[in-house]
This record gives C-alpha cells, structure tokens and sequence, in this order.
C-alpha cells in the first residue's frame, strides 16, 4: 500500500481485505453496519458486503458472543465488535466458559475462529465504562490468545491475522489512538504473536502495549535527551508472551519496566516481571519495575491524566531501576 | 392468536380495598394486557383535544399546567446543557428531548418515598427530584462518575452498564416487600436495554417473588443507531406480560396519559400484586448523545413525524384550548430563562475533587494498597487542584 | 386478560404451502399460545386410552411401538449407569429417569440432518441419534468433557452452564437462516435454566431474527430442590409467546402427544414463520443427579402421583389395550438386556486420555506456554497411563 | 468452642453467628434454603432463620449479584451463594462493573457489604466447571475484596469478619477441604487482611491459600525430612496481599515458592513474585518460583491428579529454587 492510514481506518481495511478474502467471515455488533460503529472502524462494510455479512445485533452482549459461538460452529469467522471496553463483562461467560473452553471440551474436534474486537483504554475524556483497560482477564484464561496493536500498520495486519487464526483471539484497539496516522505495508513484517523491539537500548527496556507505546517511546526519547539508552518492547501479543523477545531485552538491558494503562495488581505487568526473573535472575541488574494505573476503578475523566500512566511516571521508574 | 397473561401461580384478587374499582380506574385497568390494542393509550390527541378516553376520565387542568412546566424546564435544561458541551464546559451529554413526557408523566406519579432506578437519561425525572443542575450536570462534565446523593433525592445514581439498574431495583423491591412497606420502586431503561439478559432476569425475578416494582420502559424507537425492530418482535409490553409482569402501553408523548397509567399501575403495585412494566412510546429527538449524527441511520421525514407529537407542543395546545392565560406561558419563559441562567453557572461552577478522593472512596475500610499508592500519588503531585 | 401474542412487526402468513392445512393440523395450531387452555396437550391418557384429540388425529402404532422401544431403552441406560455410579465406575450420573416420552418423542419428530443442542440430561436423545454408550458415559466416568462428534450425530456436546447453548443454537440457527437451507435446529434446556439472562436473550434475538429454531423446554418441575414456582410466575410456554416465540404447552409424559406437537411446531418453524418453544410438562422421577438425595426437598405423594404417569407405562398400556402382541415387550426386554451388557461392557472400556492431549487441544495453533508446559509435563510423567 | 468443626460446618456455625448478632443479614442463593445447599454448609439457616432471611433464588447468577446490590442499598447485608466457581460468570458484570464499583461511583456514598461465597477449586473428581480456581479476576478488580480459608478456624471466623466488612467480600472456600476438621476457638487469632505464617523456614518457604495450605505442609515436612527448612505461609487474603509478612519471610528464607491452584499465567503467583521480588530483590537467593496447574482449561477428573500442584511438584520447585 504504502499509504497513510489512521489506526481506524486501517482496522477497517483490514477488516475489508479479510471479507474479501473468505467469505466466511461476517461482522457483528452493536451499530456496527449503519452506523459503521461508533468509531467508524466497520465504516462501509455493510455497504459493500450486505447487510448478511455485517450485521447490526441486539443491544446483547452474552448474545453477540454466544450466537457467534453458534455461527463459528456451523462454519463461519465471526468478528464481534464490542462497542467499548466496560461493556465486555455482560459476555465474560460466554467468552471464558464457552469460547475459551470449547476446543479443550471437544477434544480438538471443534474450533471457534472468533475474533472479538474491543476498543480500549483511557485518554478520551469519556464517562464511566468507556476507558478501562481488561486485558488480564482474558490473558489469564487459557484457551484465549489475546492480542494488542499499537499503530495503524500493525492493526491492518493484526486484525487479518487473528481472522487467520483457528483460535478465538480478543484483539483490543486503543481507541485513543484511532486517528494516529502512519503507512501501512503490503505484507506483514512479523506473525501475530511476536513483540517488536522498537528501539534498542541498554540501560533499561520499556515494554508497553497498544495505547501506552506512544508514551513509551516518548519517554526513551526524552531518556535519551538525559543520557540514557532506553529501549522499548511493543509487545503486540498479551496472551502468549513472547517470553524470548523479552528475555532478550532483558538481558540486554538488564533493567525492564513494565509500562500499561491496566492496574498494576495482577495487571499483565505482574506476569512479565514474574516470566523476565524467573528466566533472567542473574541478568538483572533492579527487580522488573511496573508503571500502570493505579489500583482504583477507572476514575472521572477529570482526574484521567494523573491516573494514567505517563511520560513523568515512566521516567520516575526508569530513574528508580537505574538507581536501584 | 392469544395467551393467557394472567398470573397462573399467584392469583391476583380484583378490586382489593386499597385499589378502588372506579370509572376511571375500569379504564385503565382494562388497558393492561389488552390484546385489542393496537395503539398507545391517550387521553389528548397531537392537536391538543382530549380523546375519547379523555372526555371519559376528565382532564386534570392543574396537574396538566405542573406536567407542561415539568416538561419545559427540561428540555430547556437540554438546550443549555447542549450548547454548554458545545462550548467545551461539558465532555458529554445526552438528550431526553422528545422524552421529557414520559419522564415527568410517570415520575410525578409516584411518592417522593419511592426508590427511583434511573438508567442514564432521565433528567426530567431528576429535576422533579429537585436534583441541582449542578449534580445533574457533574457525571457530563467528567467531574464524578454520579452527580447526587441517593438518599436525599430517593433517585439512584445513574447506571451505565444497560440494564444492570434494573436488577438493583428488583433487590430493592425484595427488602421493600421484605419489611412489608408499602413503597413502591420505579426503574427506567430504553428499549435498547431490554434486548440484555439483565432486564428479562429483573422481570422474571419481580414476578415470580411479586415485588413492588415498576419497569418504565421509554421506547424512543432507537438504542443509538438500532431501531426497535432489530432488538425485539413484539412490543416490550407483551413480552412483560407473558412472564406475568402486568404489561401497560401509553402514548409517551402525552404527560396526562403516562401520568394516569403510571397513577393507575402504581396503585396496582402498591396494593401487592406484584410488578408491572409501562411502556412509552416516544421518540429522542435529537442524537443519541452530543457526539452522535442521527442523519446516518434515520430519515428526515421520521423526524419530522415525530417532532408533529412534540409532548410540549400537545400540551400547551391544551392549556391554551381549555383557557389557560399567558400567563401561564410567559411566567414559565421567564422562570425557564432564570433556570437557563442558573444552569449554566452552575455547570461552570463544578469543580471535580482531586484523583486523591478517589483512593478514600473506593473502600470503606482501610486498604494497605490504597494507602500506599495514595501517597505515592501525593508525594508526586500537589493535592489541591486537578 | 389476554394478550396479543402474534408477532407485530413479521406476518405469519397461515397455509403457507410447506404447512398444508390439514385437520391435524388445525387441531395443533390451535395449541399455539392457546389462552383457553390450562392442561397441556394429550394424546394419551394416564390409564392407555386416546383422548378426544387422539381419537381425532389416529393413534400412529408403529409410531407408538418406535417411541416405546426408545423410551425402555433409555431407562435401561439409566438403570445401568446409576448402578455404574453406585459401583464407582462412574464419578457421576444424571438421570432422565421418567423424562423420556419428552425426549425420544421430540427427537423423533426432527430430521437427522436438524442440528441439536442439548443440555446435559438429553442421553434419551443422544440414543435417538446413534450415540454410543460409551460416547454418552464418558463424560460422567471423568473421562473427557464431552463424549461425541457432532459432526457425526449432528448433536453438539452438552453444556453444562445452564442456558450457555441456547444461544449457541440461536446462532448456529442464524448461520442456517443466511444459507436459505431448511435445517431446523433445536435446544434443551430446563424449568430452571429459563431464569438465566442467556436463555431469555436467545428467545429474544431468536424472535426478532425469526429464526429457525425450536426452543425445547423440559419443565421436570424442579431444578436441583427449587420447584419451578420459585423460578417463575406463568408457565414457560406464555413467557415465549410474549417474546413473539410461537408456544406450545404439551404433556411430557405422552410421548405421541409429544412427537405431534413437535412434528407440527417443526413444520411451522421450517417453513419460515419463525421460532417456536414447547413445554413438555414432565418430572424427574429419580434425584438430580447421582449425588443428589430429593427426599430432602420432596414429597413421596408428589413422587407416586408422578409415578402413576410414568410415560413408559402409559404407552405399554396403549400398545395392549390396541392389540400389540407380547413379542414386541419380550422382545424387547431381551433387547435391553443385551443393551444392558452392552453398557456395562463399554463403560469399563473407557479410558480417558492422558492430560498430555490437553496440552494438544486447548488451541489449534501453536502455542509456547503449551509446548514448553507440555515438556515439562512429559517429562515429569510417562506419556502412557492415566 | 474448642470443639471440632468440619470445615464447612464452621463456615455454617460462622454464618449462625452473623445472622444471631445482625438481623440485616440474609443469606440467599440456588438450592441453599430447603436444601441447606449443594455441600449444606446453609444446613439448617432456613429452619432457624426464617425463608425470608434464607433465600432460594431463581437460577440466575447475574440476578443474585444484582438484587443483592438492591439489597444492599436498602440496608441489608447479603451473603450470596455461587454454587460452584464456574457458574460466577455470568454474574461478573454486576461484581465487576457494579458491585466492586458502586462506592468509589458514588464518592462514597454507598456502601455494598456483600459476601459472596464460592466453593472453589479441584480435587473432588466432579464434572467440568465444577473445580475452577478463578481468584485471580477478582483480585485485579479494585474495590473488591479477596479471601480463602484454609481450615475450620478460619472458616469460622473470616466468614463472620467477610460479612462484618462494609467492602464487598469475595469468599473462597476450598471445597475438597469441606470434610476436614480442627478446632474452632471462640475468638479470631487475626484480622481477615493478615496472612498467617504456619511453619517458619530458613531455607525456602511455601506461599500457599485455600485447598493447597495442606498440601504446602505436607511437602514442608516432607523437605524437612530431607534436611531442608522450608516454611509455609497461608495468604488468607488474597486481594489486598498481606506484603509486609511476604516480604518477612522472602527477606528470612531467601527464597519463596508460590503454590495456587489457579493457571500460573496471571494467576496470584505471579502478582507475588512482583511484588517479593520489587521489595526484597537483595535478599532474594533465586526468583520467585510458581507452582500451578498448568495454563489449560481444567482438565476432566480422571486427570486432575496430574494437573494439580502436589507435594512432588512443590518439592521439584523447591529443590530448583535451592539449586537456582
Ligand atoms: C451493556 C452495554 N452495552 C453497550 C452500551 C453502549 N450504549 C450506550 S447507550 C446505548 C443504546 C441504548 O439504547 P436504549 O436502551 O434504547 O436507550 P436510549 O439511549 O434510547 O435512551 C448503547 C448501545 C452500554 N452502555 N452498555
Ligand atoms: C449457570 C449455572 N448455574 C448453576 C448451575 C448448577 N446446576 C446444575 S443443574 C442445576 C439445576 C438445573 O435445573 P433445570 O434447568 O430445571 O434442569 P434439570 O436439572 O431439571 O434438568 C443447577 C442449579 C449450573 N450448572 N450452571
Ligand atoms: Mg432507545
Ligand atoms: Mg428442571
């Protein structure tokens, strides 16, 4: 392609270049054909692919992930919007007990190739619900793969790889960052479930996920205006890790922290720390240092900034790892 | 085809003391579950005249004076809270023009002592709460994630998540019963929410426990850009009549008849015989939210449809053809620019508290996390301000 | 009072030309959300003689002597593996246990190419199509989560979270609908699943997308020691019809009565008109399970009234009374003692597989945490064995 | 008392208690009045208290969690029954998004001083969903609370201390354990936020809650047979972690080993070693170490022995831990 997308409109082509291919893979969600979403990622789908293919669903999120379930059975890939983060939890059974668990209970006789796409994190001055960040609830269940972009190219592939996949995959977008702009490539420069190291570096490695790899990389940048060589992970893929990239980094840098808009506790920080010390003991050189949100309900939007993580607070960690 | 919608496991006595049986309340009564209706119960039509229904039951000029006073400060309160989003004072708002029949109707139809469960747009109904502007307007302004004190105002604060408030109302309801009270507990939810297994839950728990609730649906054709017709086969009044939640269906643009049915359900409720659902056929006017574009989903020719039921309009044609002054009007522009005013300075005056309020409002007891990330959070930022 | 249960927004068009109007199936469809009645459907009295309608519609022997064979085989699957249980060669068992006319006579009226999901108490249906002993026990000798290919039966593996596959049915039945194929497809559930939020969502979305899906409910009066009038205030059957689900109510313990209304719910379905549920008013004559003790919650004239409409006994009663000489019952008494060994003798067969297979069927694609969890563990254990 | 309890008949004896001293206690959920429930730990509540106070719900999970919210806000303090682990699903919106939510929404004005039981995890050879372990969701949801006994003592009074709380409470108890019996003193020997150290160790100690306490003791004393001081720590609670005594005994013995039943992906080791390893990074002789199942959906009974923590895979990590 070579050109620009924004990271929206990128899913949307994804989306396209994927119906085009297979046409077994349908959309579904809330206001997702006529309205194209309210983010407009399935802007024009419905239009081209038929309202049988994108299809606007009762307000129901149990029912979008069970009668996917049931579509997935009699054969098709069904992608299924959830319109935002906090509303996820209406579908959590059908999603941890039937989704994840089906193949297993089957005895690998029935796959779901189900995609469920959410729209996620902070940042956008939202009210309550619209900017919560869940990941570690589905990376926790196993069954699920479960997976992050950070930036237009990567969520053009991203999106057509998890349609790919034989398993079900939760594929979160940061909505903050829908209207990043970037070029897109033909091809996909990695498979779905591998980190990219964005930039190397050998005093400390961030690693960071969809919305927060921007600040990520803001922070080695100003880190480097300091003097210091601070390398950042995107890690793209939550669930599984890629634990040989981050052991890499590890034990280049020696010093990781962990940077994500989720809660700290038992946020997918915890298991990366967890993983890089039980794999890197000896390399490190301070114990894996985590940057999150903190450990309250996602507050008023008001009061976002200070929540989130930052650039100041990933230094501050940066800092404390250095001066361990 | 029909089916019995009468209650098979619980017998619900007719005419039981505290529900008298008049003229008026034969009528609505036979409104319930009326398998020949096609329409919405009315008592004045779009041109302002009383229906046949509403020769037969009279018109109460008083309470229509009340209801279209109820119904013009709200929706001014939308034009003033509209543009104040506009104007970047407000991050979000959502409108109940169009709706504000529905919502003053009913709500001035309970007792003050009755628990409201309100989803997210009932601003009608919380201004009749006396609920400030200011509280009204602080959820929209990202200062707090709930505007009001619940046991001041007997209103709930709102519910997000579709429908979850209306299994929190049937709880109520449950300890309501429990202490042999006679209140009565009213949840709002659009018709969007009823397609969420929350909602049917709430309907088939009140009936089978008969608890004191009422389910106001206010089906303004449209959850975002869905129309009813995707959600739903048949109308929500049926479906709550068939898990034996007594099923009413109004006009939800007239005030007088959604204030008789609810008068009339509620009496129904609070006499004990179990739950009932109203449902208000209205229309939201304007966008799902300031940040909505209606024109992608619906046609202008809907619109103006239904801007032709406009519940204020049909009221104040009333007023004026039984011989209400000007007066009556022009105080009301003044009272309603006056509250304009008030509006928007109280919207500028709300000030969200600091992200420190929040570690001590998350737990009751005292929580080691909290403490410790609190102060961090302190150590790295000013307290004051935010 | 009654309500309109015919769907509003979609005409039903009646003697569609998939549905011939034949006086069968006058005398069924006026079964469809049928206000005037209070007793389920009959074919078949409690003491073997045909009822009105019956006599009517024809008694179908050979049908009859089907059914009869199904149902005695079923119980003996029940005798067997309770007994199993009992000798801890199973680790659980969950009866069907006087629920078999609503099985095996629902199940027979659909075709084999019609997708089922049933819950977990369906072996009676699971025979129907073929299934193997050994497939059924599996699971219940904690062996494997589930004991079938459904692409095989076309019967898709049990669910164990109530009402999950009512929704899995609702949208395999949507994938059925956007390829114009006439598959049918049908679910299983019980009285007690009907309160959760999923099966009311599935009635819903199922409804509005006119679906073709039949929603078979087995209403054995309790779930675990909650009798259904704690579960619900109107029988299931009417709570469909207001969600615009065509509802047939029909005795459980009749297996033709069953096997007709089934037959002619089905045909409506095929041809379009929609979905439709049926409730089969039957009993669990057994506890809940293996584990369960219905003394606790139960009486025993609940329990012998019950027995006297045991569905084997009351079809036994019309075969003699119609003339079905002895060599079809000893006949199959011999059948089902070969059946009976045969059950025993695959039971001890089973053998689970070795936890390394999980590692190989949790996903499809490759996966590290599998492959080098699934090292360690091979390396900690022998790969054979249980 | 000083009499012997089995452990579910304490948690009945603890709810007796409850219910005696405060009247707005109620106990509801399936099967538990007439029944006493599934493993009768209500046994008897309905005769004593009335059906008014011991409440038979309609089977519907997100319908308990919901009315008991009502409940709550009209002044009772409910005691919710899940009837095993895996059927808490689809009540995890209104825990996750309602109840652990409410009073931070509301500014604290409204408190939710709800229980909610769960018999929870494996080893009792049943059915699928019937032997999940799934504390780790609720442990990363801010405004809830995470407890697990261990033992009739514990059960006695944490159930009493869980409902006393003004907090939402999410109870665990360990259902293989239900017949074991101890003791019960008359008055608790600590708050329900404290871990209790069971055994002290020099060389290595055992981080264990819920059904694995016993199986940590039996591989400490089987390592002591060996020669080797290995302590056993019992969390109690899990949401919030008792730090300062984790970080006692990380900075005594050198090296922590964590037990749970839950996958190890995410799961509350991981969040340990986070933690452990952030405090006491120099007094750390080899990471953190986790023993549990394995990432997969809980296998069928017949395999659960091999899937399960047990005393040779806790002795294979201490063993690694010592010679790290
Ligand atoms: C569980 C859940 N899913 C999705 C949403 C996003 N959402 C907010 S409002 C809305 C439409 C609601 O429609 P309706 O219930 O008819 O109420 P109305 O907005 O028309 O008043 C949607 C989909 C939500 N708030 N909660
Ligand atoms: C979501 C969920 N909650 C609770 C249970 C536990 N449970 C298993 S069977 C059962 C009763 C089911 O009753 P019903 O639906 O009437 O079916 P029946 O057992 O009578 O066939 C319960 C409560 C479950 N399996 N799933
Ligand atoms: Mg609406
Ligand atoms: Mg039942």
């Amino acid at each position: 392609m070579g050109t620009k997308y924004a990271l929206g409109a990128a899913i949307n082509a994804g989306l396209r270049a994927a119906m085009t291919r297979d046409e077994k893979v349908i959309v579904m969600g809330e206001d997702i054909a006529t309205l194209g979403g309210v983010f407009r990622v399935t802007d024009g789908l419905a239009d081209d692919f038929g309202t049988d293919r994108v299809i606007d669903t009762p307000l129901a999120e149990s029912g979008i992930v069970g009668t996917a379930i049931g579509l997935a059975l009699r054969g098709y890939r069904p992608v299924c919007e959830i319109q935002f983060d906090g509303f996820v939890y209406p579908a959590f059974d059908q999603i941890v007990s039937q989704l994840a668990k089906m193949r297993a209970r089957s005895q690998g006789r029935l796959s779901l190739p189900i995609v469920i796409r959410i729209p996620v994190g902070g940042g956008i001055g939202a009210v309550e619900h619209h900017s919560e960040s869940n990941e570690a609830y589905f990376a926790h269940t196993a069954g699920l793969r479960v997976v992050s972009c950070s930036n237009p190219d990567d969520a053009f592939h991203m999106i057509q790889q998890a349609i790919q996949s034989d398993d079900p995959v939760v594929f979160y977008e940061p909505k903050r960052r829908y209207w990043d702009k970037a070029e897109v490539s033909d091809e996909p420069s990695r498979s779905l479930h591998e980190a990219a190291v964005l930039r190397e570096g050998t005093d400390c490695t961030l690693v960071a996920h969809g919305p927060t790899v921007t600040t990520a990389l803001d922070a080695a940048a100003a880190a480097h205006e300091d003097g210091f060589s601070v390398g950042v992970v995107d890690l793209r893929t939550i669930s599984p890790l890629d634990a040989p990239t981050l052991r890499k980094v590890a034990a280049q840098s020696h010093r990781v922290v962990v940077v994500h808009e989720a809660s700290t506790f038992l946020g997918i920080g915890a298991e990366i720390a967890a993983t890089v010390t039980e794999e890197c003991f000896y390399e490190l050189e301070a114990p894996v240092l985590r940057v999150g949100a903190y450990n309250l309900p996602y507050p008023p939007a008001h009061m976002e900034d200070r929540f989130l993580p930052n650039v100041d607070r990933i230094i501050e960690a940066v800092d404390a790892s250095l001066n361990y | 085809m029909t089916v019995t919608a009468e209650p098979t496991t619980t017998s619900t006595p007719e005419g039981t003391p505290s529900v008298p049986v008049t003229k008026s309340s034969d009528i609505l009564e036979a409104r319930q579950n009326d398998p020949t209706s096609t329409a919405p119960f009315q008592l004045v039509e779009e041109n302002g005249n009383p229906t046949r229904a509403g020769d037969d039951l009279g018109i109460d000029l008083e309470l229509a004076q009340q209801l279209h006073t109820d119904m013009v400060l709200a929706r001014r309160l939308d034009h003033e809270a509209l543009a104040l989003q506009r104007q970047g004072e407000l991050h979000l708002w959502v409108m109940s023009w169009g709706q504000e029949a529905a919502q003053v109707g009913s709500i001035r139809a309970f007792r003050d002592t009755d628990r409201v469960f309100p989803s997210y747009r009932e601003h009608a109904v919380a201004m009749c709460r006396k609920i400030a502007p200011a509280d009204i307007l602080r959820q929209w302004r990202g200062a707090a994630h709930s505007g009001w004190d619940p046991k001041e105002s007997n209103v709930h604060i709102n519910s997000l998540v579709l429908g979850t408030q209306t299994l929190h109302a049937t709880g109520y309801a449950a300890g309501v019963r429990l202490e042999g009270s006679d209140e009565v507990v009213v949840t709002y939810f659009g018709d969007g929410a009823a397609s969420q297994g929350d909602v049917n839950e709430a309907f088939n728990w009140a009936a089978a426990g008969s608890l004191p609730i009422v389910f106001f649906c206010q089906n303004n054709q449209w959850a975002i850009s869905t129309p009813t017709t995707t959600q739903m086969r048949t109308p929500l009044h049926v479906r709550a009549a068939g898990f034996g939640v007594a099923g009413y269906h109004v006009d939800g643009n007239d005030a007088l008849a959604v204030h008789a049915v609810t008068q009339h359900a509620t009496a129904r409720v609070r006499s004990g015989e179990g739950p009932a659902l109203i449902e208000a056929e209205t229309y939201r006017l304007a966008g799902h939210s300031s940040s909505d574009d209606p024109k992608r989903y619906r046609t202008d020719e809907e619109l103006s449809a239904w801007q032709a039921k406009d519940p204020i309009t049909r009221l104040e044609r009333l007023l004026r053809n039984a011989g209400v002054g000007e007066r009556h009007f022009s105080d009301l522009e003044g009272r309603a620019d006056t509250f304009a005013a008030e509006v928007r300075e109280q919207c500028k005056s709300i000030h969200g508290d600091d992200l420190a309020t929040v570690f001590e409002h998350t737990y009751a007891e005292p929580h080691p996390v909290m403490r410790s990330e609190s102060s961090q959070y302190l150590a790295r930022h000013d307290r004051t301000a935010g």
